[in-house]
């Protein structure tokens, strides 16, 4: 190999993060020891971010099967059917660790990330959503990371233009040292003119476009997959820098390309770089790939194989054009002035062979880099059971509406105006409901046809038990879309667990993917697409557990729509999937309980996933068929929250009639599954339509136009004064 | 002349993306497709209407329409509008246009120091002679999406009296449904849109094209650009 | 050769950004901070070896792009020169 | 008393903007441009009389807020000094 000097021992492969087998596997593989640039190939391509060693056995569980399924994992993204021949495409990912060290180029490469995903599939990207949790408020770092993180994804989306129309976002001291930064694409592409990385034909040319390596971000895949430390921090890898608008030639001149004809197979060059789209591609041809780094544009000089191999520059794809087709691909990348290079091609060799300087560099057999990175069965065992909490133990006498105003001004629930008035999310001109919403909606363009997309994960319930929480993180994010109307396709998720290697954190991991594959086999959503972040933890203290969903569901005509504001005063109030003899709620695990200072774990409300579909579906028919004409699901906060924002985003105000029995503020902020408060113009239809389903419905009061909200006949506050303490909350955090 | 004889040509820098918007929102009003026109070329086709989009040409590097604004398209655009051809300017648009010198002012970086998406109201003003302006109520605001980072308008007190006695302001920022401060982004004297000397050129930041149906939230921006477009027929 | 060329904003131009930075240092208890500007420092690596020509030719890039002369005024720096 | 503060991007951190404005140039016809990079510079009045100390405040304001350490280095500059 190059030079002598350059032979690995152990204790390299150690500081990338292999272990002593690993490592002892690398040289049996390769029947000799590797040199650095080898090395560091196996390292990330072995490492958790790229391998999923620790997770693989468990996401294996996960359905991803159905009719309206094209893609499932394994791709750049998912791709389901959404009728009239076009497929909806989309995934979500992590950038959790680049965010906390430079929040805003952290979270500007990983919406730039994850739109190459979308984009290297053939989909022109039409939405962008986000999943973020930071530490709590009042911790010192809390305000510099939301504010970064939030100008970084708006920086993106919004030069690159496409809209931003949904996400959620979190507080918790847990992730005071490890915030979570999960970016979600959606794309819509022709059904059978979807694109993939299998490598095809041997002797055919690799190209390389986009714009030029540079040495930042080496070796980030291993990063990701490595627990923080204070040391850590202060290593500081160079971080990746994003440049959106290269990111928008970038998208424009592939679609471009795509189009005619000239492509046959991409891989965009996300996490590990040039390394793992290069294997990927060549692995799932079953080829080989020969590549010569010299003509690799580079933005340096003097850059070593390794550097150019690990380099995580943004911006850049690897194709394999058809032999013909060079030439005219060309001059479409010379016109958006974007590097276009063929730097190789493909081989029948099963191996990855790297020129350099007139030598090898690196040829090692593609296989084992993929075949045999390592799988592990961690250790796991049970959750833990959780105590329940009787709403006596918990609440006092307070009125609603005191409560009300306390928890809507706190973090938890307060309008994430703040934050969604920095993205653009109307570019496109199709986005029928954006940020504030239950779901995101988005035109297809030209025509009726609606795309609704929701993120979602209550982290305090995964704590708690995770195979409720894994479950009910995909049942509310079916809520979300039935809210709205919209049926429900498929999902992506994104499991934010901490090291697991401790066997608590890989029970909390098991048990949620089995907890989210039942609640996707019932609600008939599969998974198609999705992210592990492992390690996220500061000096041995783990987050909670966040495994994100993102769905992706359909609505044949926008115009059916409802949105959660109350329409019109005087019409009927009620809750679907309550019956009327409730005065009471699930208070454990609830935002009222950690709102009464009680930190002691409890059991969340239980979960029956029969009744979310039935409930959900009875929502959605009851939509597209005009008599529902506004819905709210009932989530953090219980009903009393979901009534106030539906009067605080319409202006209206509403009478609601309390219990006259039983505990109030368990029956007003109790957090039972599988709930929708809604609105009808008929309520006679509804109720009867109802009764017919056998699902619970109850009237809770009226729509009034006296701006003011009443529960009962002397407990009574004004919206503005509501509003006023749900929309100052952030701003004033923000404020310092 | 009908509106389908109009002949309304969208120019397109690297990073603009609010060129498909607008041409969607022009062919609605007009049954007919704008031409898109991409920076490189040196000349332009005849038109009746010469449209600058939003989005972020090159990147906003420099400065927001610093680069576009010596794209070899631009030439064009000022011959065409040397010789009164009409052009509007949108966001960007109207970014490039000050950088042009095209209309007065400059725009520089929102007073929140945050990029703003968000429905604001938009009071007409009472201008000099323009098809921009000849067809709006005085006494009707419009509630219209901004969506900007660099919108705050800025001139010197002299130069805001001078565009402000000539009639060249044509809209200022109101207060709307949406709520929200009614100056968004510290506008000199709550200016949102600004006219050339002649009226024949329009620069202003919020988005028509992004209130042009029920399903948008709202028409008035159909209603503006419609009132523009049936002023240059006429 | 290298050409730096500094861009600041004329005087009596608003500027949000300095002010911010301002108000964030008095915040951070930096209390003797008064006025901040903001401006903007472009080094270019320029194909000339002649420092007066280099000069003028900065300057011709700064009237026709790199300032916006209604609201900045610019600076140049040839290293060189000395 | 003033000081200036200049933040430039780390060598090796990719600079789009500086990247944009060399293009530009040299399609404005300033083909002897190559390499351009795009910083800070940011200029404080500060109500101190001692240049050391000033130094060294403000070197305490570019690692506390004015600079972005990960990606960018500072050097400052106290007129007074000389
Ligand atoms: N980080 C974010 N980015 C964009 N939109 C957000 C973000 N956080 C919240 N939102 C939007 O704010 C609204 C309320 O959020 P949330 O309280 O999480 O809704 P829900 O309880 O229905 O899941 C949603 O429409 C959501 O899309
Ligand atoms: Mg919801």
């Amino acid at each position: 190999m190059t030079s002598a000097s350059d032979v690995m021992t152990f204790e390299n492969a150690a500081t990338m993060g292999l272990s002593r087998d690993e490592w002892d596997l690398i040289n049996q593989r390769l029947g000799r020891t590797p040199n650095l640039c080898e090395l560091g190939i196996f390292s990330a391509m072995w490492s958790e971010h790229c391998s999923y060693k620790s997770s693989k056995k468990w996401l294996k569980t996960l359905p991803i099967d159905g009719p309206q399924v094209i893609e499932g994992p394994g791709e750049n993204a998912g791709a389901v059917d959404i009728g009239d021949g076009l497929a909806a495409i989309f995934k979500i990912e992590s950038h959790n660790h680049p965010s906390f060290i430079e929040p805003y180029q952290g979270a500007a490469t990983g919406v730039g990330g994850i739109l190459r995903d979308v984009f290297t599939m053939g989909a022109r990207p039409v939405a962008l959503l986000n999943a973020l949790r930071f530490g709590a408020a009042e911790h010192e770092k809390t305000r510099h990371l939301v504010g970064g993180v939030v100008l970084g994804i708006g920086g993106y989306g919004n030069c690159i233009g496409i809209p931003t129309v949904g996400g959620e976002v979190n507080f918790d001291k847990s992730y005071n040292g490890n915030i979570l930064v999960n970016a979600m694409a959606v794309g819509l592409a022709n059904s059978d003119r979807i694109f993939r990385s299998a490598a095809t034909g041997p002797g055919n040319p690799v190209i390389y476009v986009g714009a030029k390596t540079g040495r930042d971000g080496i070796h980030g895949a291993t990063m990701a997959s490595a627990e923080f430390s204070d040391e850590t921090e202060s290593k500081r890898p160079t971080v990746q820098v994003g440049d959106p608008f290269t990111g928008k030639l970038l998208m424009e001149a592939c679609l471009e390309l795509m189009a005619s004809d000239s492509v046959l197979s991409i891989q965009d060059m996300g996490a590990a770089g040039l390394t793992s789209s290069s294997v990927e591609m060549a692995s799932k041809g079953g080829l080989g790939m020969e590549i010569d780094l010299d003509l690799v544009p580079a933005r340096e000089e003097n850059m070593s194989a390794y550097e150019l191999m690990l380099s995580e520059s943004q911006e850049r794809m690897l194709m394999v054009l058809k032999p013909d087709a060079t030439e005219t691909a060309r001059a479409i990348f010379n016109k958006w002035d974007l590097d276009f290079m063929p730097i190789g091609r493909v081989t029948e060799t099963g191996r990855l062979i790297l020129l350099k300087d007139g030598g090898t560099a690196c040829d090692i057999p593609i296989g084992p880099l993929v075949d045999d990175a390592p799988e592990y069965d961690r250790p796991h065992g049970d959750a833990p059971t959780r105590k329940q909490l009787a709403s006596s133990d918990i609440t006092n006498d307070a009125p609603i509406t005191n409560m009300l105003k306390t928890m809507l001004g706190h973090v938890d629930l307060a309008s994430r105006r703040w934050i969604y008035e920095q993205y653009d999310s109307q570019v496109m001109a199709d986005t029928i409901a954006g940020p504030g919403g239950d779901a995101a909606l988005v035109r297809v363009h030209g025509s009726k046809r609606g795309l609704a997309m929701s993120t979602d994960c209550t982290p305090r319930y995964v704590e708690a038990d995770p195979k409720m929480g894994g479950a009910q993180a995909v049942a509310e994010a079916y809520r979300n879309l039935s809210a709205i109307g919209a049926t429900p396709l498929a999902i992506t998720n994104n499991l934010n667990f901490g090291n697991p290697e401790k066997p608590e954190i890989m029970t909390q991991l098991v048990e949620s993917v089995l907890g989210m594959g039942d609640a996707a086999r019932q609600l008939d959503t599969p998974v198609v697409s999705g992210n592990v972040s492992l390690y996220n933890e500061t000096d041995g203290k783990a987050i909670q557990p966040c495994p994100v969903i993102g769905m992706v569901g359909v609505i044949e005509n926008v115009d059916d729509a409802v949105g959660n504001c109350f329409v019109a005063a005087d019409q009927d109030i009620f809750v679907i999937g309550q019956s009327d003899k409730a005065d009471d709620g699930w208070l454990g695990a609830s935002i009222y309980q950690q709102h009464h200072g009680d930190d002691g774990i409890y059991a969340p409300p239980p979960l029956d996933l029969v009744a979310e579909q039935k409930t959900g579906s009875f929502v959605r028919q009851q939509i597209l068929g005009g008599g529902i004409n506004a819905a709210h699901d009932i989530a953090d906060g219980g009903l009393a929250v979901a009534i106030a924002e539906m009067a605080m985003r319409s202006g209206f105000g509403a009478e609601i009639a309390v219990p006259k029995t039983g505990n109030l503020h368990g029956w007003a902020f109790g957090e039972d599954q599988a709930r929708f408060v809604v609105t009808t113009a008929d309520s006679q239809a509804l109720i009867a339509a109802a009764k017919e389903a056998g699902i619970d419905i109850t009237k809770l009061g009226m729509v009034s136009d006296q701006g003011e909200l009443k529960f009962g006949d002397n407990d009574t506050i004004s919206i503005a004064d509501l509003n006023a303490v749900f929309e100052g909350c952030i701003p004033a955090l923000m404020a310092g | 002349m009908t509106l389908s004889a109009l002949r309304v040509a969208i120019i397109v820098f690297p990073g603009s993306n609010c060129d498909r918007d607008m041409m969607v929102a022009i062919e609605q009003l007009t049954s007919r497709r704008p031409a898109l026109v991409w920076h490189k070329e040196a000349s332009l086709d005849a038109a009746d209407l010469v449209i600058i989009p939003g989005g972020f040409s090159f990147g906003d590097y420099l400065r927001c329409g610093a680069l576009a604004g010596r794209s070899p398209i631009m030439n064009a655009v000022l011959d065409h509008a040397a010789r009164g051809g009409a052009v509007m300017g949108i966001c960007n648009g109207f970014q490039i246009l000050t950088e042009t010198g095209m209309v007065p002012g400059v725009l520089i970086r929102n007073a929140g120091l945050k990029f703003s998406c968000r429905n604001v109201g938009l009071r007409p003003c009472e201008t000099l002679a323009s098809p921009f302006t000849a067809g709006l109520d005085l006494g009707e605001d419009l509630t219209i999406p901004i969506a900007h980072n660099e919108g705050n308008y800025f001139a010197d007190a002299d130069e805001l009296d001078r565009i402000e006695g000539n009639g060249q302001v044509a809209f200022r920022y109101a207060a709307s449904d949406a709520g929200g401060p009614v100056n968004p982004n510290g506008a000199s004297r709550d200016i949102a849109g600004v006219l050339s000397s002649n009226g024949r050129v329009l620069g202003m930041m919020p988005h028509p094209e992004r209130a042009m149906s029920k399903l948008h939230g709202g028409t008035d921006g159909a209603k503006f650009l419609l009132k523009s477009l049936e002023a240059l027929v006429s | 050769m290298q050409a730096i060329v500094n861009i600041s904003l004329k005087e009596g131009v608003l500027d949000p950004q300095g002010r911010a930075i301002s108000h964030s240092l008095n915040d951070l208890g930096f209390s003797e901070v008064g006025d901040v500007r903001v401006g903007k420092q472009i080094l270019l690596e320029i194909d000339e070896t002649d420092p007066a020509r280099l000069r003028q030719r900065v300057a011709r890039m700064c009237e026709t792009l790199l300032s916006n002369t209604v609201i900045e005024d610019y600076s140049i720096d040839i290293p060189d020169e000395q």
